[in-house]
């Protein structure tokens, strides 16, 4: 039997990368078996020098053989690895998630009105945005980059949003203060509606509102508190 | 009999014990000689009794059998014609051959498996080394605070359009002098903070023209920002040398999705 | 891209052996990330007749290397291993395989006639061994190598024995059909010989001329339907 293909069927097997000493290791215990036979009592002492010569001969094999996968050394240690090419499958097989695509303005707009606004319900997030947001509720919340966090104190007791610590971690920030011109953003005073249609189970606490941008100035101090105290 | 008695206790059963018997004799299963083959058959049953063993049912039962077939085949063939005449079933000689037969082919068969579940012990499937793929949760590259701060812009925009068609943006702060005001700043050449940007603003209004002036002007590639560390701050540093800003942009033209690429939020500040 | 190298890398990098439908689902899964290339997703439909075709000419060509490894389908699932000559070193490398004790000559006799002529009572398989079989079938089914498929249409309904998947797994083949000489054996044609049996005392029973072993093989066709629709 060929030294090369013992090595070869070694490696094939491995759960690891061998290095030339401890496949030398490994034909020494098989050696060292009760019943061994004369072709594996031969190589127990096989030198480094045969087993390297014979790895590259495998390699070289290998590569002339053109197949998926080659046999490498890397860092002393022998193992077979798959062609790079293959990778599309391999992470399929592994199960490596896809790569996330990119948030859709939908979610983005989405995102920003809980990060500045938090804690929020649903309808308030649809007040602002003027559209239904449970598509991209169901995205966020699976991304983990919202969660819900308790409910209003309002008829439905409808749950609040808030975003988590992933998504500090996604966008670097140490915390929300850290949110670019937070102060001024979360300043922006929502007034309620003037027929506020305090009935509806959907609506929540800070009714949502009119964005005056100009009426910031005026008053911007009654707004903020109580947008602020709930983070 | 000492053979015997080593044997004994291998063997499955009678038949197992008979093709032995056949075997010993170096001959076909459709040769053998039937008689002499219950003879010894029944010799071992005798020894089994005088060594005191226990005989299963299934031994008995074809001892009786030969002793019939024996006993026939010991009549004059004109006799033996009557007899077969009057069974319902099968020759008895040829019902045991047939037995034999198949049980024999079985027990080859059984030998066969007994290769096969040899090898299995020798065969070793692959195990390869896990394979680790990088981790490719989102990172900062696919959400920026800008792509966040422009989310929030959309939505005023929109909102105050919707239900405040009357109201009047005050226009003490434009887009287009608070681009002139960071291309000022940063014609000096050095990366600023993001908040330096907004340490002078006096009104909401304001901050929200300066914010949106940043954008527009990294849309126009004028600009980049960038985290030295991921919890560092933003900094904003020109991209290149500057190129004067041809027209000035309308800030509502700017579209969100224009605005940063993950590759100009990721460039290093230089 | 070749489908065949595709296939070869991803049975290379599995850690279980992958059936033709797993195999599909990977090309399927591979095709649905979203920076999926033309090559990925063009292949996102594969069929299994062309997995199966592609899988079996990998097979063929490793049988052809001729290297200390192949490529086998074991119980429908193809996988990667070793020779058995390799057996003395992959031992020293990876331990001795954890398994079973090895069948006893009964549960191989009583196995080998579930196997050949399935589906069968616990009588049939009792008329041909000429012993009980009660404890060989217990250890066979706590096994898991045979179980119970339903009862025969007979007075008394009883059961009826097949063998499992882990039966194909554990002698290593890939269909019941592999099974050694399992052509000959399902159908034994045990015909009684026209010429009667010789009465003479002491002469051999049967007429030998009608009655070899081998020519089992040579009229196989009469005999067969009876045996066979037993199965």
């Amino acid at each position: 039997m060929e030294l090369k293909f013992i090595l070869e069927s070694l490696l094939f097997s491995a759960q690891k990368p061998l290095s030339p000493p401890e496949l030398r290791d490994i034909f020494a215990n098989a050696a060292a078996v009760e019943d061994a036979d004369a072709t594996v009592k031969g190589l127990k002492k096989t030198k480094d020098a045969d087993i390297i010569a014979a790895l590259e001969e495998i390699a070289n094999e290998h590569e002339a053989a053109a197949r998926s996968y080659r046999l490498v050394c890397v860092a002393g240690s022998w193992q077979f690895v798959t062609q790079p090419e293959f990778a599309p499958w391999l992470k399929a097989l592994v199960g490596v998630k896809a790569r996330p695509s990119r948030l859709s303005q939908p979610a983005l707009e989405t995102l920003a009105i809980i990060a500045y606004r938090q804690p929020m319900t649903r309808a308030e997030i649809e007040q602002i945005r003027g559209v239904s947001v449970d598509g991209t509720m169901q995205t966020l919340l699976e991304r983990g980059l919202v969660e819900q966090s308790g409910r209003a104190e309002v008829i439905g007791r409808p749950a609040l949003y808030t975003t988590t610590t992933a998504f500090l971690e996604y966008l670097g920030l140490k915390r929300l203060e850290d949110l670019p011109a937070a102060d001024e953003l979360r300043r922006i005073p929502i007034e309620k509606p003037e027929a506020p249609l305090t009935a509806d189970p959907g609506l929540a606490t800070a009714a949502p509102a009119e964005l005056k941008l100009e009426e910031a100035n005026e008053k911007p101090a009654e707004a903020a508190p109580a947008e602020e105290t709930a983070q | 009999m000492s053979e015997y008695q080593v044997k004994f206790e291998v063997f499955e059963g009678p038949l197992d014990l008979l093709l032995y018997l056949i075997k010993k004799e170096e001959v076909d299963i459709y040769s053998v000689n039937l008689t002499k083959l219950a003879s010894q058959f029944i010799e071992y049953i005798e020894m089994m009794r005088e060594f005191d063993l226990e005989i299963a049912g299934e031994f008995l039962v074809m001892a009786s059998t030969l002793m019939y077939i024996k006993s026939r085949e010991l009549l004059p063939v004109e006799q033996q014609a009557q007899v077969e005449d009057e069974e319902v079933g099968e020759d008895p000689r040829w019902e045991l051959i047939r037995q034999l037969v198949e049980y024999k082919k079985f027990k080859d068969a059984a030998a066969q498996l007994q290769t096969l579940e040899a090898r299995q012990e020798s065969v070793f499937p692959r195990l390869p080394i896990k394979m680790q793929f990088e981790e490719e949760k989102p990172t900062k590259q696919d959400i920026s605070v800008f792509d966040l701060l422009n989310a929030v812009n959309a939505v005023l925009k929109r909102f105050e359009k919707r239900d405040n068609p009357r109201e009047i943006f005050e226009d003490k702060w434009t887009v287009s002098d608070k681009i002139e005001m960071i291309v000022r700043v940063m014609e000096k050449g050095a990366a600023i903070r993001f908040s330096e940007l907004f340490e002078n603003a006096m009104s909401r209004s304001e901050v929200v023209c300066t914010f949106l002036a940043l954008l527009e002007l990294i849309r126009l590639k004028q600009l980049v920002c960038g985290q030295s560390s991921d919890f560092g701050e933003i900094e904003i540093s020109k991209r290149d040398a500057v190129v004067p800003v041809g027209t000035t942009p309308d800030a509502t033209s700017a579209k969100p999705t224009e605005v940063t690429t993950p590759g100009d939020v990721e460039s290093p500040t230089s």
